[in-house]
């Protein structure tokens, strides 16, 4: 076992795809001579040449759509997207394409791409640079989309997701990079499909992806502080949704809060919380509640923005309202 | 030529004029089946066998058949929604296009996709798609996964004038122009987007200058003379595939049809339309063969009976074909247990 | 009272609009020489001029953000884009600009921008033509999301919207515009944030909006034949959701059922069915239950999209399964 | 000059000669005013009074001097996330800049938008914007508004050489154009986007080329010298201004510190970085003022000390500044009743 960062983690996992599959290669914004805007790559284009870990221009749209047509080429492009944010110049490619090129051809193209991107608030960036839109992605047919929460899913999903034979997305939230933390051995063939207790317990089901992992794990001490168990559920897959572990959760806990860091209305959460209802509505003790970032658009000052976010102390409160 | 077409080969070569002549007896054919399926459409479409938006490229033969006659069997095709053309030329079975157009489980797409999206692993044609401006990016991919894996091929990507205005464009050209990466541009300027005239929409109307921004080599052709097309596409052609990075052909060419099926064509003049006509590839291609004493009426006669019987052989095809069982409404959302490239 | 089409009743607002109001133009792709690609602006540019019902080229980002900036620099813009497909081409624009300045601003810039777009499925238009993504837009903090289901609503929505100081959405449903109706005589200051009863019942809320109102409706007739009466709600404006009248109705009916041509993973039924569980969570007598479109591409085969698409029948036997 | 600007206005003309002398201390005071108030930033970013993103113009000045010398209060601003230099040349004060950047409630937008979104509505600043290319269709719109309502106003734009690459440059140039809008396209071409070099994202590194396919007057300035840019800005402005539809305007620059405080500034060679420091256009104008006897020492300590005196009264002013109560946090993500203009 050995200690490194996420950005390390994620670094060692685009090494390892660039040299087991020649057919690998790795193209953004800044990732090759500026090491990637995160650092994420640095040392790549030294170790892999100017070919496989590409710069590309300001152009959002035309490179992931090129990176999509590489995959039904033949090659297993990774491309990132630097952060969620400007992905929405890209979300036609990624939408009427990517997703849809299987399916719109009867099941001859498929395309067997990977989009990473930075998503998430929490470091003063203000309304443009703070988007938390996953749960957009993850209302795609065609899309599986991927949410590392942890050193271990950040060194170990992005292989298995080259390997699967449709695009797939990898969100990494800008707050992890500097996380550090002990990486376990590959599991060979690690799952990318389910999601996982992080914490048992049996008082409360805490479900988080991503970026509120931490703030889960956080409420779930602080909480046991207080003498109540929690369960803490890493979604770790947004799409498709591991709907069953959620289900089997409450089924114990009899009582769950969401937190996801986009906005409420419309948020992955909803999404999470109508389907546990309608699988264990008569297992619930209480509604499903959901902690999420107020609807504002995000705030550049720091008060303002910790007030945004949904934070441990929020989640407590809602524990509280569910009457665990 | 594509190996998976399945039209009768060009008849065997016995000097370097007969094949010359036979080529073009060949391009006149191409050029009758894509014009006598489009027109046959109309009919299906109106006796509702065919839905949604058809968007028919009746005028623009030349365009299509002009390039595709450039393009090997390991080249591959980006279209549009209006691709009818570009799927039979590149070889794509009327069966399997018809099938498509009317819904059935046998249609290049297994009626999926319908007349917007007609796709066919085996010629590499990678669709019609729907998005105006779409499938430039996907070109540009197809062409970098071809220069990384140093395969020498062309990737033709063809695009309208309205798709100039995108952003896409701008994009996918300059990044085809900074790598190098082989593709072939096919501009069709029919000088519409829809009901909106070129001059409305673009500043400047010459689109070949738009190319010389990003240094990229640029041919106007005209899009009505197969002959003419056919000898630029090649040149073109050959130029990308020999590593001279991308390159970029403007077709000037007209439709004579409104934009769809929907479209009641009320921004154009009929003298206009009357001009144009003047210009069919069809007529033009067929007098001067006449002329050069290389067909006669019974020949033409008998290239006609032979696309009539093509059409109806796909549209008996098409009309017998079975629809999808509901039950596969989800295959393919995702690939198969094992399957993908 | 006259009997006019969907189609009439939105010409007619827009219209009345560029009379009442000389700030007001209309711009997007064909508005204008080809009257509108659904003929919708059809006359309008003989009567306003180009300068006020203007065609613009395929450049859906740029026009959409002019649109942005106009309404900054004083004009009322109506900004048509031709379908929700495209809009994912404006949706940084959207997102990051119309929906943001405000906040961003202190306060300083509002955008009184109304953006109109065709939406939804049922027309074999395949995968690339059939999105309903205004779930999507209901995300957004800043925008007012509008479905006028009804003639009445097509023709009196407008003007509210033009007069509300932020960036309202308006989502017409593809399959309306030959939709025949009466219409009412203006009511002033008609409420663009409320949810309608379209028709009252006891045994069951059916909630609905833009496109699927008419399922909707379908259904509770159907019901009404077995007996069983239903409740007709449509939503109307989907941000902000009303969710007092959602609530107030299952209060009623103790049993819900969202219709929603959205994917059901991440649509507005998600939303929908969270806010009433979180609000009336113990007066359900059964889980809110959603009924939307299978989780494919839009296939172009008509039997295909029909079994994709949310029908009646499906309604009634979600209803059955509530146990109503 | 704008009617918010709350430096000291020029000193009274005497004659034109004296007039245009004086012109230039101003100009040297505006630049120096952003160089030192850049530098303030860096100190307040190493003790954490700023946070976020902070893109610093440290080099850069004469760009945005240039172009706000040619600019009337009627007009408008469009700018980018790295325009502190474009808010103080345009007028806003030091306070409300450096408030935002700290966070704070009397910051120009509440401290709300931070150093990427300086907006300012009395000096018709619609702010810095953080998407690359996001700000152009804005420009767009508001040229758009000023054409329609018949006034006689110009939109500036600012954008960097990486927001070429964008499809929205390419809408936006093409809609300008076409639509014969009042917009001056202001590229600050500093060579670089992040970390890319020109070179390495443009097939065509002339960008006035680009603007020329679409039919669009295009100078290249000296972006170093703001004696050059102030000679074409306002002649680029006027011709805007009279009718003349969009003009754009290509300055040559040069950011002497990395791309924002979190870049290590691993691509560029430190010579070349010092041979563009030779060219800093602070010591060129200090010196042409200097040898032209417009200056001497003791003048230019003043001009330095009043701007040092602005800078600690700005930073005084943020540092007692207010924190928005957390209770608004949702005040204005729509218009207050009764609000909106
Ligand atoms: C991004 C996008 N915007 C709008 C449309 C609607 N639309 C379909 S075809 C068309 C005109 C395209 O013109 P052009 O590229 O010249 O091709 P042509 O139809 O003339 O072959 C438009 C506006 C679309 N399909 N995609
Ligand atoms: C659409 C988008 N993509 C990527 C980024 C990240 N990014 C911020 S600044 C920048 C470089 C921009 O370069 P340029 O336009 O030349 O402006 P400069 O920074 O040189 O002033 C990049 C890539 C962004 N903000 N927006
Ligand atoms: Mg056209
Ligand atoms: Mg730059």
């Amino acid at each position: 076992m050995s200690e490194i960062t996420y950005r390390e983690a994620m670094r060692e996992a685009l090494a390892e795809a660039l040299s087991r599959d020649e057919r690998v290669f790795l193209m953004g914004e800044d990732v090759g001579r500026n090491g990637g805007c995160y650092a994420v790559s640095l040392g790549l284009l030294e170790e892999f040449g100017p070919e496989r870990v590409r710069d590309t221009p300001l152009s959002e749209s035309a490179f992931v759509g090129a990176g999509i047509g590489a995959a039904m080429g033949g090659m297993r492009p990774i491309v990132e997207i630097m952060t969620v944010n400007f992905s929405l110049l890209a979300l036609d490619q990624i939408v009427n394409n990517a997703a849809s090129l299987l399916y719109m051809s009867g099941g001859q193209f498929n395309v067997p791409l990977v989009i990473r991107m930075t998503t998430g608030a929490g470091r003063q960036l203000a309304a443009q640079h703070s988007h938390s839109l996953e749960g957009w992605y993850a209302h795609i047919p065609g899309l599986r989309i991927l949410a590392p929460a942890t050193i271990d899913d950040a060194r170990w999903m992005l292989w298995p997701a080259l390997e699967d034979p449709d695009p797939v997305l990898i969100f990494e939230h800008g707050a992890l990079y500097n996380e550090k933390g002990e990486l376990t051995e590959a599991t060979p063939g690690l799952d990318i499909a389910s999601a996982a207790i992080r914490r048992a317990g049996d008082d409360v089901s805490l479900i988080a992806y991503g970026g509120t992992l931490h703030t889960a794990l956080e409420s779930a001490e602080m909480l046991a502080a207080e003498g109540m168990s929690a369960e803490v559920i890493d979604l770790r897959c947004l799409r498709p949704l591991d709907t069953e572990a959620l289900v089997g959760s409450v089924l114990r806990t009899h009582r769950a809060v969401v937190i996801d860091e986009g906005w409420r209305s419309g948020s992955l959460s909803a999404e999470v919380a109508a389907r546990i209802t309608e699988d264990a509505f008569y297992d619930l003790d209480a509604p499903v509640t959901r902690v999420c970032s107020a609807e504002v658009p995000m705030p550049y000052a720091k008060h303002l923005e910790d007030a945004t976010l949904p934070q441990p102390v929020r989640v407590l409160e809602a524990v509280r309202r569910l009457g665990a | 030529m594509s190996a998976t077409r399945r039209v009768p080969p060009k008849t065997g070569p016995r000097s370097e004029a007969a094949r010359a002549d036979a080529h073009l007896v060949h391009l006149l054919t191409q050029m009758l089946r894509i014009r006598r399926f489009e027109e046959q459409c109309v009919e299906l479409y109106s006796r509702s066998a065919i839905r949604g938006f058809l968007h028919l490229g009746i005028g623009e033969e030349a365009c299509a058949v002009g390039v595709m006659e450039a393009l090997g069997p390991e080249d591959a095709v980006v279209a549009t929604y209006r691709e009818h053309g570009h799927a039979l030329a590149r070889g794509i079975s009327m069966r399997a296009t018809m099938a498509e157009l009317e819904g059935k489980l046998e249609g290049a797409s297994r009626g999926r996709g319908g007349s917007m999206h007609i796709f066919d692993a085996p010629s590499r044609f990678f669709g019609g798609n729907a998005i105006v401006g779409g499938g430039l990016p996907l070109a540009l991919g197809l062409a970098l996964a071809d220069h990384l894996a140093k395969r020498q091929r062309v990737t033709a990507c063809f695009f309208g004038d309205g798709a100039v205005a995108e952003g896409e464009f701008h994009e996918t050209m300059n990044l085809a122009s900074l790598w190098h990466l082989p593709v072939l541009f096919c501009c069709e300027n029919n000088l519409y987007a829809m009901g909106t005239a070129i001059e409305r929409a673009q500043a400047e109307t010459d689109l070949t200058l738009k190319a010389a921004s990003y240094r990229m080599p640029a041919w106007e052709v005209d899009g009505m003379d197969v002959v003419a097309g056919e000898k630029t596409a090649p040149t073109a052609a050959e130029a990308v595939r020999a590593g001279g990075g991308p390159h970029f052909v403007e077709m000037r060419t007209y439709r004579f049809r409104a934009h769809s099926m929907y479209d009641p064509d009320r921004y154009r003049a009929r003298e206009e339309i009357e001009r144009w006509r003047e210009r069919d590839p069809i007529p033009a291609l067929t007098e001067e063969l006449k002329a050069r004493g290389l067909l006669d009426d019974a020949g033409l006669e008998r290239i006609e009976a032979e696309v009539a019987a093509e059409i109806r052989d796909a549209v008996a095809f098409a009309d017998a074909g079975a629809l999808e069982d509901v039950a596969d409404l989800e295959r393919f959302v995702v690939s198969e247990k094992g399957g993908g490239q």
